[in-house]
């Protein structure tokens, strides 16, 4: 267990790209949206992330706006500036997908994720640096998990720990 | 480096060879280890003592007549003795052996206070405490009707002294009140306070956890009816604690669990009960845990408290000194009476972040809101990153913390 | 010899050179140690794996984002998927980590019982039960008004089953019953009881301490709602001990001590309690015991209970056996279904004169009332000696315990 | 911690002496005495002893009589006879000073226990061999930590644990 991890001195710059920086200084669709058909609260409670995810879907099964609100650390704040500017406009089913592709693109790097769902997925690499720090990964999953949550109904805060 | 001189005692800087936890590299940088408030490390000599005791000498304890329940039972209870005489309790009596503060926190709770408390009556705690020094208040004055009493602090993150003494009033039942708040590092005026609730004839339990490792401990001369610690942060085994309590009030409580060891006779028709301390220890103990605890009280008194106290002031001043350097730094507890421990932020670095990018470069620091919210509500922040300082550390991890900070700030920047 | 041969499958005999306490001299005879129902002594294993963690890994779990503190939480969180396969709960949620037995069923008694008990409600236990199986339903009742039944044995040490189940009414809010008997090795037959139990609504509680280290336990089959047991019976450290209880029957229960960990948010105006398993967790647990647990669930599973199980059904066979043999020697427990445990009384040797002169010749046996005193009660006597068995006993083992029994009769002819 | 013990085979004979066992076996002044002045009984949880002792002291600070009950293992209930065979007729004061040396007798072996006092101690030489099992010593005590409790008027057992 003692083993050293040989992380180059760039895997704090792949963490925290240029990007990642930029979403959580200024995240996207930050704070309120009117009239939400769906809404999620994620926690964290290893670093205390707590966002709220409000979403409209519209009657064509497509996601007319998001937004969320809450506090957390650069990682999960930027991920969910990022997860409310991709998931605008495209239909629920994809943006379920999109889920998946997140989450194992962080936990399962073997994975193929270019599979084409026909949604930009450019920038969800900005994510990729988070695999080097596994304990990261909750706070990079947090808004997905929410966005899951709020789409099945649920009404309890899922926890990512 | 003339520092680094200047704050280690010959005697306290060569401890930290005694710890191997500390001599690995962490992200490929060695390890420089400032969580010790969270749980401390421990020497050679007590994983060493709780290893040789499984290999030679374990059995279960009090009952049995063979060799090794003798020796077992001699190594336990030799560890109640050292403990009694590290904080100068006045009877082995008054020692109970717990699993940690908590646990000895809730007993004083379920067992001293609940049966007590009437609707009316107040429990009066100050708004530095930790989770543990919380929780147990609320859950027993829901179970009674009792009020719990919060006494404020100061933006220093100090008591405020002249309100708390107007909290202290003759309705109140216990005040539970820790001697060093884990976020901030205070130290509360104890020396003043509990004669004054004793004039009072209010009960005082003091939550030691962070004062024992750190500072000489008298029960006797504070005055302290309970004094409440864990061997985990005393360089001990997780799963250790102390509840140090006074005879007479330990006589009259009720037991706080039932079952083997806490009994004299058990019947259908009645159970008599163990005297003290078993009547409190229901259950095979924890006694591996407990002997390394004593192996950490003969480490401790072998280096000295009051040697470490110095040394660990000294780090802190050094420690609050480099920290405020840095720029846009925020020193969150900044009181006239601290022990080893500074909580801080960093320009809008989210502590997650920074705790992270210090890890990265083998620097050990907690995050988050520390087991106490009420703490960081009062400062209005989420959390806070903490460094904490034992006996082993050193100006060159003060310096190489500083180090990791700046990195930070170039990132963010 | 022959029979020697017989009782040991190779793979678990091979065991014994696992445990190094069983490897050295006790009053210049090679030790012999069947005393493992009081607590059994650890595989090197579980000893490097604690200390291996406390030279390398340690550090406060759950809330801290270093590396330390990441490796202790995946040990001690890895160790809860191990106790969950183990005894095959059906989610981890249901796994809560204590001290041990004692503290399990303490907290099923204040935590699920007490606040649903109202006088004329009962709780049903047997004869057979150790006063951890005991206490904490006298308490409760006690407090609650509730009356405590008992279920009557017979002569053998078997629960009487027809008044067992004359007493299983529907105004019983628990049955608490014991797997296996500390003092007699009577297995009880829970696999009529507790479908008998459940069809009338009523709640189990299992007191497994003495099952889980000799037999495979799966929770979901057994339909217990409750399952409780002690680290440090298993080949794992003191201190360590897990409650099972079923996910809805948790879910429903207050917390039971208060303090960090067990909380989501904490304020004055209230507190938040966190999910399972946490919400039972207060305050920093016994990590490194157990990642201790964890490896002596290791060391089981690659042994194999099954194994274990066969090895020791034939060992207590002859046990029984050659002890039966001795002169004046009276056997205490004989029932038709039993584990590793043998209580008797020689002539009129009393238990303790029987363990010195057993131990002065490196026989380690548990004298006295083990926790039992109704089971004394009931056979009339004030103390057996014990003999208890593990996976690392031989039948060389049985051959000098009678050897030194045999030896104690000369002493007193 | 582990240091092996070199019991020769002959400690177990010298702690069941003959007349020790003689005096479990036939205890001397077991039951009851009339008109006890003094009476405490003596508890040692470690193995279920439990004695009571009474005495009879006369008007000029002499027992005149002395009985135990109860029930003990070998070492006790020797030790509790031979008690009150000693006591008998004594004054107080000689029975406390009893209690001295027969404790540091079994305790601390070096100590010159020759003391003349007035009483005839050789039967307590029996219990010499209890030295070698110092888990034993507590039984050995117990009665004679029962009669310090009773001549000083203890009314709560006393244990030996
Ligand atoms: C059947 C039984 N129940 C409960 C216990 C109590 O276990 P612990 O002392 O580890 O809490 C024991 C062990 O002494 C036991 O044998
Ligand atoms: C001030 C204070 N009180 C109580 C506790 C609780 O101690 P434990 O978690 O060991 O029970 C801690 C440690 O976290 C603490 O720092």
């Amino acid at each position: 267990m003692n083993a050293v991890d040989l992380h180059s001195g760039d895997d704090l710059r792949e963490l925290y790209r240029e990007l990642i920086l930029d979403h959580a200084r200024n995240p996207r669709h930050f704070g309120k949206i009117d009239h939400p058909t769906h809404t999620a609260e994620g926690i964290n409670p290893l670093c205390g992330d707590k966002l709220r995810l409000s979403v409209r879907v519209d009657r064509h099964g497509n996601i007319a706006d998001a937004s969320f609100e809450g506090s957390g650390c650069a990682i999960s704040v930027a991920s969910a500036s990022l997860l409310t500017d991709m998931i605008i406009g495209v239909p629920v089913a994809q943006a379920l997908t999109c889920f998946d592709i997140v989450t194992q693109r962080l936990t399962a790097p073997d994975v193929d994720h270019e599979r084409d769902i026909g949604i930009d997925l450019s920038k969800i690499k900005a994510l990729d640096g988070v695999r080097e720090f596994p304990s990261r990964v909750k706070c990079a999953t947090l808004a997905w998990h929410a966005l899951r949550s709020a789409m099945h109904g649920q009404t309890a805060p899922v926890s990512t720990e | 480096m003339t520092q680094l001189q200047k704050c280690d005692q010959p005697q306290v800087a060569d401890c930290r060879q005694d710890f191997p936890a500390l001599h690995q590299d962490v992200n490929a940088h060695a390890l420089v280890y400032l969580d010790s408030a969270a749980s401390a490390q421990q020497p050679t000599s007590v994983i060493e003592a709780v290893a040789d005791y499984q290999r030679e000498d374990h059995a279960n304890v009090h009952r049995g007549v063979h060799t090794l329940s003798h020796r077992a039972t001699d190594a336990y209870e030799g560890a109640r003795d050292k403990i009694q005489s590290f904080i100068n309790a006045s009877s082995r009596s008054e020692i109970v052996l717990t699993s940690g503060t908590t646990e000895s926190i809730n007993l004083v709770a379920q067992s001293f206070c609940r049966p007590r408390l009437d609707p009316g009556d107040k429990i009066l705690i100050t708004h530095l405490e930790h989770h543990s020094n919380i929780v147990p208040w609320q859950i027993v004055c829901e179970q009674t009707g009792a009020e719990l009493v919060v006494a404020p602090i100061n933006t220093r993150g100090e008591l405020d002294i002249d309100a708390f003494y107007s909290l202290l009033t003759d309705d109140v039942r216990l005040l539970a009140i820790a001697q060093v708040s884990n976020a901030l590092g205070t130290v509360n005026p104890l020396r003043d306070i509990i004669p004054r609730a004793k004039s009072l004839g209010i009960p005082v339990l003091v939550d030691g956890a962070q004062g024992v490792p750190h500072m000489p401990i008298d029960v006797q001369s504070l005055g302290c009816d309970f004094y409440a610690f864990s061997g985990h942060k005393m360089f001990g085994p997780t799963g250790t604690g102390v509840l140090f309590g006074k005879e007479s009030l330990l006589d009259a409580m009720p037991p706080y669990q039932g079952g083997g060891d806490m009994i004299l006779e058990v019947s259908f028709d009645g159970t008599v009960y163990n005297d003290l301390p078993y009547k409190f220890e229901a259950g095979t103990p924890n006694i591996s845990g407990v002997v390394g605890l004593g192996a950490a009280i003969d480490y401790l008194s072998s280096v000295g408290m009051s040697r470490i106290a110095q040394h660990e002031g000294q780090l802190l001043a050094y420690l609050m000194q480099k920290l405020g350097e840095v720029e846009g730094i925020r020193l969150i507890g900044t009181a006239a009476e601290k022990s080893g421990v500074q909580s801080f932020l960093v320009d809008d670095i989210h502590s997650h972040d920074l705790g992270t990018i210090l890890d990265h470069q083998g620097v050990a620091i907690r995050t988050g809101h520390h087991c106490a919210m009420p703490v960081m509500d009062f400062f209005g922040v989420s959390g806070t990153a903490r460094a904490s300082l034992a006996l082993y550390n050193n100006a060159e991890d003060v310096d190489r913390l500083v180090e990791a900070v700046e990195k930070a700030r170039q990132i963010f920047a």
